[in-house]
């Protein structure tokens, strides 16, 4: 037998070997405070995954407080594994999203399949039956090997895990930038459908009642993950093996089934997933928040391999494991129920009333800990932040006007930009229409699911530009939010809350807090004015690579209800003779854009022009009339502006558009003024759309000659066909990733 | 010319869905004496070389036939006449 | 008529089949686990599409030994109609209910999409109610559908008319762009198509659900002689 | 105890896809002196008897580890003292 020699109390401490696990000096001295005495190598490293950034938020809590929580619809906010939200007739939707940036950047295959098998478990461990998968993916310019790699490898894993368990993955986004080139971003959401009596808490409630384990066994993968997701990355990580998890969707499969069929059986008394830090952190949150304690026998944990230590047991994070608490003398019934689906159920401790955590091995107890302490009382850093030098200049910055000689040639090109072109690519590896409720699919604004036997729908889009947050954190900050809302408006959705992902760099940096602060007190803001409270999210910092830090990015997760089935409205223009209109008045933003990027190839002056109320008064008007049927498509204008957003609305059909817009530049073709929408609406609506929209400019008319016209000032700017548009669009991405170079 | 073989497997402490399962299925089809099962990916190719160069072949098996992160690789070559 | 969906682990179309039948046929369908033994009382058996078993050794493979195989199998020899979807027709081949075996797609990718299937022959008790070379929009959603078979079984194939669906373009390296082929006795039916996904104007195509009449009607017209 | 190796390759004459994707992405990184890519399956197990039945190993072959309308198999024990 081969014994692992671990390093001693005295050890620890004076070899400072807590560093190494993340724990600053203070930290470790407070530890000590607490225990009274110092903690063992297996006590330290609890400490250690419970007290990093991923679990404990120590750093971004305060900017967490500022969000708006609640609401009218909001029945679970942020604290426990997904947010909480009603959207009648007795049931709610349950949705979060998750990072796994680290992992995918170091095996994007597996790191991208177990971020999504760890966001489903958050949703069915409420009692939720997970209804559809969302991701949000950043990659450096699709130029290298590497990067290519990324790309293909983490879109294979998403879909070699979603496709597997039976969830769809109707939506997402993508956006390439070399700031991502070293530290990729890989954001999955989940969101689940459930009845309001069935949710489920992750509470470890009644004395005596008995902890049980279900799921694959305890295996040394992923030790410290956790801890890895608070670090920056540097040449060293793909050294890092042993904090590669790999999935087996298979078993998180037979977990939805065997865990719903579980909620439904009142032996059960709170379950909770093994996500970041496992074992360690399922128990000290379950017992912490229903205030008791929690004695396991590390004895009788399911283990992969021989010899395990408790250290190894307790921080490994192998997947597809969860943790439930039973009545006592009803193990057995659950026990049934796992059984047939071929699981296992162990009892591995129980609930005491003294609020620690305290584990036995061999006999012996080998970690007593305050689970307070491990799950609440992490410190709380306020940490210092100073306005970047690059913001004030940005701000200064007077408009670049950009000289364009052929239109139709820049349109393509935008057209062609990985982060304009079209999806088709990655969607088409999803299996987007599994549980046949996907009524609409990948490739319009919002996709939407069908709520069975009921005469209503849910909108979902995921949406960042991190280009604008660089730029202006907190106008970026608001539009990611309103950008999110808009792609729901225009599907006939009315946004009920918000999920996100806080992806930022070292906070540590002075200005990556400041721009931290900003982007957050933006969300904060818009969520508030559109009524989409924060209802969950998740938080990856020191996405640095050798020092360089991304792009602040915080990705928007929602959720909207389409109240009527007949509400639904997709992007595409519908049909000949249509008339298109245009919403919104475009000024010269090219702060930030896509223009910018293809022309200078960097980003530079302030982003685009941005009013909230402006904002939340157009998403009402425009979500009337769609409620009122006078709307054959919508679409909000992006990336690429007016002009892309009129090709999205026929490439891949058989029609064309023919329009005339004014204005004093016809670069502005290509700003990217926010609060804009372009719609079809039919001959026979039109007076009772302008009544609902007088403030939309009727802009030409869809045809069928599948030409793309656009005029300026009466003068022919793009004159395209369409097929020639659509095959560029289409052609972007797999030729991008076939190139050699 | 010669053969080249190659073998794959997952590293040691890997989890390995698929040995997993077909173990799973063995015990469905009442085999019991059947344990530790991994499951890899074996590949073959010619060179056209008597002796290839073995950094060649190395470096084939890191970049592109297998995945250093979780996977170890092995090799064999073997002469053959061409056909 | 009384159809049975047959519920493997992993199996993740098997709700989706028990809506086309009861919501959109209009009549009774039941779920039967992957450990019952017997058929008995079901006219019709459906293979549903999913991951019977993660599928991590060849698609199918260990469902195909699961206890109620058997039980297809006695089904199948008595001439009932057995149909499998997608992963229900890679559980049929590797069962040996039909001849073949499938291969990963040519690109080596998932692909999800509607696509364009021509109905090759409508003779069968599962497309009675298509016209002959009819095209239909059904979606697809697999990365082992390559089918691959020996010339001579090919070409049995085709001389018997055992192919019954081709896909309009080559979108995974199919021999002969075959997209679902019955046994010789005709009343076992694999395809890789999902028309259970075409059921509902709401989701696009209803292409699939005269698949599902088909098989009805057929019932309907033994049953009326028989009884 | 022994150990068993198993091999899987697909039947020669049956188009081997993921083969025939390595070696375009050889000719992308410019190494031209490699042919005939196959990919297959390796697979490690356990057997508790000292001499196994190459029945049974053979049983197991055929019917689940490989498919024989595709797949050719061959395997090798080797007798290991368990550790
Ligand atoms: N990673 C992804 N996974 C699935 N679908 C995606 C992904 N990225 C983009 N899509 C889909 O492609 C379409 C276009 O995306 P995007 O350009 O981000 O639209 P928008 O600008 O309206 O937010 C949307 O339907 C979106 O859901
Ligand atoms: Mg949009």
């Amino acid at each position: 037998m081969q014994l692992v020699l671990e390093p001693n109390t005295n050890e620890i401490k004076t070899k400072k070997l807590y560093q190494e696990m993340g724990l600053t000096d203070e930290e470790f001295q407070l530890i000590e405070k607490i225990l009274d005495r110092t903690p063992n190598y297996t006590e330290t490293g609890i400490f250690s995954v419970m007290w990093s950034e991923h679990c404990s938020y120590k750093k971004s809590r305060p900017l967490l407080k500022k969000f708006p929580t609640s609401g009218e619809h909001v029945l679970q906010g942020p604290g426990e594994g997904a947010g909480v939200v009603d959207i009648g007739d007795g049931q709610a939707v349950v949705f979060k999203m998750e990072s796994h940036n680290h992992p995918s950047a170091i095996e994007p295959y597996q790191g991208a399949a177990t971020g999504v098998g760890g966001i489903i478990r958050d949703i069915f461990s409420m009692g939720a039956r997970p209804v559809a998968l969302l991701n949000s993916l950043r990659f450096g310019e699709l130029t290298t090997p590497r990067t290519k790699y990324l790309f293909e490898e983490v879109v294979a894993g998403i879909a070699g895990y979603g496709n597997c368990v039976g969830v769809p993955t109707v939506g997402g986004e993508i956006q390439v930038d070399d700031c991502y080139k070293g530290n990729p971003l890989v954001n999955a959401m989940c969101v689940g459908l459930i009845d309001h009596d069935d949710l489920q808490v992750g509470q470890a409630k009644g004395i005596g009642n008995t902890v049980m384990y279900i799921g694959s066994k305890t295996g040394k993968d992923g030790i410290h993950g956790a801890t890895f997701a608070s670090e920056e990355l540097t040449d060293e990580s793909s050294e890092d093996r042993p904090a590669v998890q790999v999935g087996d969707p298979f078993m998180e499969k037979l977990l939805i089934e065997a865990c719903l069929e579980i909620t439904k059986c009142d032996a059960l008394v709170g379950i909770q997933d093994m996500g970041a830090a496992g074992l360690t952190s399922s128990a000290s949150e379950m017992a912490s928040k229903a205030g008791t304690g929690i004695e396991m026998n590390l004895d009788l944990v399911p283990q992969r391999e021989p010899n395990m230590t408790p250290y190894e047991m307790m921080l490994s994070e192998s997947q597809e494991r969860m943790l439930i608490v039973v009545e006592k003398g009803r193990e057995q019934e659950i026990e049934q129920i796992v059984e047939k689906y071929d699981l296992d159920a162990v009892a591995v401790g129980s609930v005491i009333e003294e609020k620690q955590l305290r584990l036995l091995f061999g006999g012996e107890v080998v970690a007593d800990m305050p689970v307070d302490a491990l799950a609440e009382d992490a410190p709380v850093y306020h940490l210092p932040s100073k306005m970047p030098e690059s913001f004030i200049k940005n701000q200064e910055l007077s408009v670049q006007l950009p000289l364009i000689e052929d239109f139709g040639k820049v349109l393509k090109q935008l057209l062609q930009a990985p982060t304009i072109a079209s999806k088709e690519w990655v969607y088409q590896q999803y299996d987007y229409m599994v549980q046949t409720n996907t009524a609409v699919t990948p490739g319009s604004d919002a996709a939407v699911i069908r709520i069975r036997n009921h005469n209503k729908a849910i909108a979902l889009s995921a949406d960042c530009n991190s280009r604008y947050i660089r730029l202006d954190p907190k106008t970026g900050g608001q539009i990611a939010v309103a950008e999110a809302a808009r792609n729901i408006i225009c599907s006939g959705g009315e946004p009920l809350a918000l999920t996100d992902c806080l992806n930022f760099g070292n906070p540590e940096k002075e200005e990556n807090f400041w721009e931290m602060e900003q982007a957050t007190d933006g969300m904060a803001e818009a969520g508030e004015l559109l009524n989409t409270p924060v209802v969950s999210g998740n938080v990856s910092l020191y996405n640095d690579t050798n020092g360089e830090s991304i792009f602040p990015t915080p990705v928007i997760g929602m959720v909207g209800l389409i109240h009527d089935l007949n509400h639904i409205t997709t992007q595409q223009a519908k049909q000949a003779g249509d008339f298109v209109y245009v919403l919104g008045e475009t000024h010269e933003d090219f702060g930030g854009s896509e223009l910018q990027k293809l022309l200078n190839g960097s980003y530079e002056g302030k982003a685009p022009t941005f009013d909230l109320q402006t904002e939340q008064a157009r998403q009402q008007t425009v979500l009337k009339a769609i409620q009122a049927g006078t709307i054959s498509s919508a679409h909000d204008l992006a990336e690429g502006g007016l002009a892309v957003g009129l090709a999205e609305k026929v490439m891949g059909t058989d029609l064309g558009l023919h329009v005339n817009v004014t204005g004093d530049n016809p670069a502005q073709v290509f700003s990217e003024t926010q609060s804009r929408y372009i719609f079809t609406v039919r001959k026979e609506n039109q007076e009772a759309f302008e009544k609902h929209v007088p403030e939309a400019n009727h802009i030409g008319e869809v045809t069928s000659d599948q030409l793309f016209v656009i005029e300026w000032n009466d003068q022919e700017l793009i004159h395209e066909k369409v097929e020639e548009l659509t095959s560029a669009w289409k052609g972007a991405i797999p030729c991008l990733l076939k190139s050699k170079a | 010319m010669v053969k080249v073989k190659v073998y794959i497997t997952l590293k040691s402490g890997v989890l390995d869905p698929q040995g997993k399962a077909i173990e799973h299925a063995l015990g469905a089809m009442e085999i019991h004496n059947v344990s530790g099962m991994r499951v890899g990916k074996y590949m073959e190719f010619y060179m056209e070389e008597k002796n290839p160069d073995q950094g060649q072949i190395e470096m084939m098996c890191e970049k592109l036939l297998s995945n250093p992160v979780i996977e170890d690789y092995s090799y064999e070559t073997e002469e053959v006449v061409p056909s | 008529m009384k159809f049975a969906v047959i519920v493997f682990p992993g199996s993740n179309c098997d709700t989706d089949m028990f809506h086309a039948i009861q919501e959109g046929l209009g009549e009774e369908v039941e779920m039967v686990p992957h450990y019952e033994t017997t058929l008995v009382g079901y006219d019709a058996v459906l293979l549903p599409g999913g991951f019977s078993y993660g599928d991590y050794l060849r698609s199918g493979s260990i469902a195909s030994y699961s206890k109620i195989m058997k039980a297809v199998k006695d089904f199948a020899s008595q001439g009932k109609p057995v149909l499998g979807v997608c992963n229900g027709f890679q559980v049929l081949l590797e069962a040996g209910l039909l001849p073949g075996a499938m291969k990963r797609n040519e690109e080596l990718k998932f692909i999800c999409q509607t696509t364009g299937l021509e109905v090759v022959n409508p003779e069968t008790s599962f497309t009675s109610q298509y016209d002959q070379g009819e095209i239909i929009q059904v979606p697809v959603a697999h990365a082992e559908g390559n089918y691959e078979c020996d010339d001579v079984t090919l070409e049995q194939l085709e001389k018997n008319n055992q192919v019954v669906f081709r896909y309009l373009d080559s979108i995974n390296g199919s021999k002969n762009n075959i997209a679902g082929i019955v046994n010789e006795t005709g009343n076992v039916l694999g395809m890789m198509p999902h028309p259970e996904r075409a059921v509902d104007r709401l989701l696009g195509s209803t292409d699939g659900l005269r698949l599902f009449q088909s098989i009805l009607a057929n019932w309907r017209e033994q049953h009326a002689v028989s009884s």
